[in-house]
């Protein structure tokens, strides 16, 4: 992939971005919050990768490091999102 | 390029991955399709996660995967035993720790560039990834420093008060400045010292910007910084030439900047000026000055029990306050009882009621209220004067209608609730002297529809609903 | 740019489109129509590309025709867009 | 990459062509920000061309001067000179020449590969440049065929009822599938005969799609081939490594599609259904048999300005009589006196009302009419009842109770104005025997409250002027 490849990937992203942030619910801008907190953790893709690679050892334990941090992230966010969202009910009292 | 050439499957997989999240947020566009979305999300980080591990040669599988068991069940037993009312700052630490993994990444990144493919021809790290390095290790540390900040003050570690140092400014803008001149730089040299000195300037800054801003513009603060997050993630994507994290990236960062510029809208405040800081201390501590010395009712739980059992429609509208008392367990039991006698009971959530974007409906729904009797401000707005009883608990700034009319007011130009056109306003808080965020007194108590219900609000209700019984 | 790259941008794009369509005021779904008449036909840049080239004169008189036909919808397609624009009007016979 | 190497700087170029698209269909979210979002178009277009042209060797740059100039002023005039009740049949002829411009570039591309970069190393074009090449013609032919049809349907030159072959749905599956199987076989030898049996059979489908569908029916058509050009544009697009293509097939392709979308929907119909033909010939022709022999109420243009004089609201209900007649300019002389004796005048617009989406309101905004007066059905159905005076003028179907309550009625489901409820309905239309669009009675021309205006719409109205003056 080239840079411009790169750039033209990154500047769609941010109309998506733009619109898809613009279409949710006011009522969920917690879950929003939460669930963004959790799929930023992607980040984990560099901290694998740095953990992965034999050469320095330095930066494999400061990528393990990134890796504890992320999975707190990702497993965090995802199930506290997932625990708000089933608290959100219509008429189920009825 | 000198990029080590990856299989199109994988870059593949990183696409889908990134559509995934986007699949994820688009879920939250109402609460039905939410809970897939979320599926969604997480499909799309297994997906990065296995494609990342199965095409790299992992020296160290174990040690990965007792890195990742650590982290996920810590996560998980934050996420299963925290309270509803102590998302914002749940969210804050999280941020943190994003943050924290940007840097740790550029460091790894900078010490074995070549796991990351971004060694060139000379040996050294290519000049484009140096500025995409750099970038990425100061945002993540300013989100980390920052978004510790505001846990502590989120949390009441740290006094919500806005910490004022002589010539801020000057020093931000310096240290700025100094952090883009050094990355300048990095492209030229790579030598250790700049690397880790634009690390430790970043660290240093997040904490300068975020000190002097108060306590309840923390959200503001969490929602940028999580803005923030996103760009990282986006900037080591651009290292990684991975789609999943440019598209996260953008996401994320579009989703902190939007929340911001709602509650920067909802509050009638600019952008700049919560940046700038030096507004809205504690509540308390903002507006302890305030005289009051005009006539005012005040009602007992009993007159308010017999007021909303005769009424036909009562609007209940929360606020900070009921959140602090932890009372929409109670409220929801209220309510049932009301509905029970024939009540038509509603809630209306001002777009900034609480202390973070969704905070109300979030309490609500924890109680289990049905969310089709939640009602947005402008959908409700004019249903007010329709009703018997506007209950309002523990909110404040949301219902003042100063915004509407005095233009000297700090929140003049912000859309209220417009409570005070019900035939009957209960206005539960603790009492007369304490303000809300603003640090502004409320008209709607003097007035003769207005009956306050001083306490606690969580008992308060408690009792309401004894007389109900 | 690789397949893989373009395949990105398409697909963000797709997502953009959906995104962008649906923000469109219904009363305008005219000039919608008009208006993305007139950008399909960025299609000239193929034309123009064959016009352009020598080699082969069949495909150069090809690349002219669409040219034309390209033309006729980028002028008329934005001029009867804004035509059409210029006429929403608000409270200015007031 | 066997792909001429291009330099960044005519990448970028490209890609912000594309946003400029994007910015351009933005812009149609508002009336207000619509002209500045055309402008963008124009700009991105300038844009995309202007690259194209410095950055190839151009051999024979006065043609191309001349080409465009023939091209964009037989566009000009004709934009300028178009009547606004026939956008329908220019949107479809605009549509043939895009999808014919399609077909000569693809044609241009496999008699000359070597100008568009698509030889691979054996002197033979490229796999994959054959295949979106072959997609790009087979789409564009269609594209140029249907909307040959749908235009002469549109504009009366071919009658519009239903042309049934026997068999068509096997001959056109067959088709199809052929068009598929030698594109595959394309992939293996690059023969003419291949490439020319393939945009021949395109041509051809592309009639035979077409040619059942009813008249009436043509407005989802005509977008459908909206859709359709913009991918054949994508396919160019990938063809040709170019952003600015591949953005604006992807933003034209969904927006065709989502236009279908919301008329179907409207409708209450299918997509296949409309797609599958046989439906809707001429109005007259598919509902001419009804027999009506139930008593009825006519009223005189006197009357009808005599009743409106006296409303305190008059909701106007435009249809396609209306377009046909031309009587949007009158009838907005007369919302003007009654405004001017003090009359609120409202319009209300049904989603299909007319022949294409916001036919309506492009012909109100033609004659003036500001814009905040015109609503859409969800935000007025609930005022008919409070209104006095509905005055339907042209509309028919989407006015018909049926569909509320009628299972047995072809446009059961699909949601109406609530006319009825308002306390007088006056109904202009030239017949009693004259259905709309989907060929079926309306039960409100019988109701008590009701009063035919039988006449041509812009002869009514007029008449009505006159009367008021
Ligand atoms: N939601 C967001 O995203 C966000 C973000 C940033 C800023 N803000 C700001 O936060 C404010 C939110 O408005 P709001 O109306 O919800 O709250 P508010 O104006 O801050 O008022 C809170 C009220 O609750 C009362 N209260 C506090 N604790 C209580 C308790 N335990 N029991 C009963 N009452 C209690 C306080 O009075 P007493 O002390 O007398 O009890 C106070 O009047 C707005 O000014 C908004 O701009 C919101
Ligand atoms: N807008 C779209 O995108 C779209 C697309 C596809 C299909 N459609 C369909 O089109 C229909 C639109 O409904 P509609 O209510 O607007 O129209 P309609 O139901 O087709 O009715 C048109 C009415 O206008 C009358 N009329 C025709 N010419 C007239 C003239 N010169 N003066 C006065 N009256 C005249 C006709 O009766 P007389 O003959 O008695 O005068 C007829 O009752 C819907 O069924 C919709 O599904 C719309």
């Amino acid at each position: 992939m080239d840079f411009i490849s790169i750039l033209s990937i990154f500047v769609l992203a941010c109309f998506v971005g733009y619109f898809v942030v613009w279409s949710v619910t006011p009522a969920l801008h917690t879950p929003l919050m939460a669930v963004t907190n959790a799929i930023s953790s992607v980040i984990i893709v560099g901290a694998l990768v740095a953990a992965a690679a034999g050469g320095s050892p330095s930066a494999k334990w400061l990528g393990l490091a990134a890796v504890v941090m992320a999975s707190v992230n990702i497993f965090g966010g995802f199930a506290v999102t997932e625990r708000m969202l089933a608290m959100y009910k219509k008429k189920e009292r009825k | 390029m000198e990029h080590v050439a990856v299989s199109p499957w994988v870059m593949l997989a990183y696409l889908v991955a990134g559509v995934c999240f986007i699949i994820a947020l688009r879920g939250l566009s109402s609460p039905e399709s939410s809970r897939a979305g979320n599926r969604a999300g997480m499909i799309g980080m297994a997906i990065a996660v296995i494609t990342t591990l199965v095409t790299h040669d992992v020296a160290s599988l174990p040690e990965i995967g007792i890195a990742i068991a650590i982290g996920g069940a810590i996560g998980f037993v934050i996420a299963k035993r925290i309270a509803m009312t102590a998302m914002p700052q749940l969210v804050a630490a999280f941020h943190s720790l994003v943050g924290l993994a940007a840097v740790l990444v550029g460091a790894a990144a900078y010490l074995n560039p070549e796991a990351f493919g971004i060694v060139g021809a000379t040996g050294e790290i290519l000049t484009v990834s140096r500025v995409e390095m750099g970038l990425g290790v100061a945002i993540g540390a300013i989100t980390f420093s920052g978004s510790v900040i505001a846990f502590l003050k989120l949390n009441g570690n740290m006094s919500g008060k806005p910490i004022i140092l002589p010539a801020r400014h000057f020093i931000n803008l310096g240290t700025l400045a100094a952090i883009l001149g050094l990355i300048a730089y990095f492209t030229q040299d790579q030598d250790p010292w700049v690397f880790w000195t634009v690390t430790g300037l970043s660290f240093a800054i997040g904490f300068l910007l975020i000190i002097p801003i108060g306590g309840a513009d923390m959200p503001v603060v969490v929602s940028m910084l999580n803005s923030y997050s996103g760009w990282a993630a986006a900037a080591m994507g651009f290292t990684l030439h991975n789609t999943a994290m440019i598209i996260t990236g953008a996401l994320v960062g579009a989703s902190g900047a939007i929340l911001s510029y709602i509650m920067c809208r909802a509050m009638n405040r600019s952008f700049i000026s919560v940046i700038a800081g030096g507004f809205g201390g504690d509540a308390a501590a903002a507006g302890g000055g305030t005289a009051i010395d005009r006539p005012w009712k005040r009602g007992s739980a009993e007159d308010a029990a017999f007021l909303m059992k005769q009424a036909e429609q009562v609007i209940i509208v929360p606020g900070y306050g009921m959140a602090v008392a932890q009372a929409q367990h109670a409220l929801r039991e209220m309510g049932d009882l009301l509905e029970a006698e024939g009540v038509t009971v509603k809630y209306a959530i001002h777009p900034v009621a609480g202390r973070m974007p969704g905070h109300m409906n979030v309490l609500l729904a924890e109680a289990s209220v049905d969310y089709d009797k939640v009602f947005e401000l402008e959908d409700i707005n004019s249903e007010f004067a329709r009703s018997d009883v506007a209950f309002v608990i523990g909110a404040n700034d949301v219902t003042n209608p100063a915004a509407k009319t005095d233009k000297t007011s700090p929140i003049y130009g912000m859309p209220v609730l417009d409570v005070e056109k019900a035939k009957t306003v209960l206005f539960v808080k603790r009492s007369m002297g304490g303000v809300g965020y603003a640090g502004v007194d409320n008209e709607v108590f003097y007035r003769d529809n207005t009956m306050m219900l001083l306490a606690d609000a969580k008992k308060m209700v408690e009792d309401i609903v004894k007389s109900m019984g």
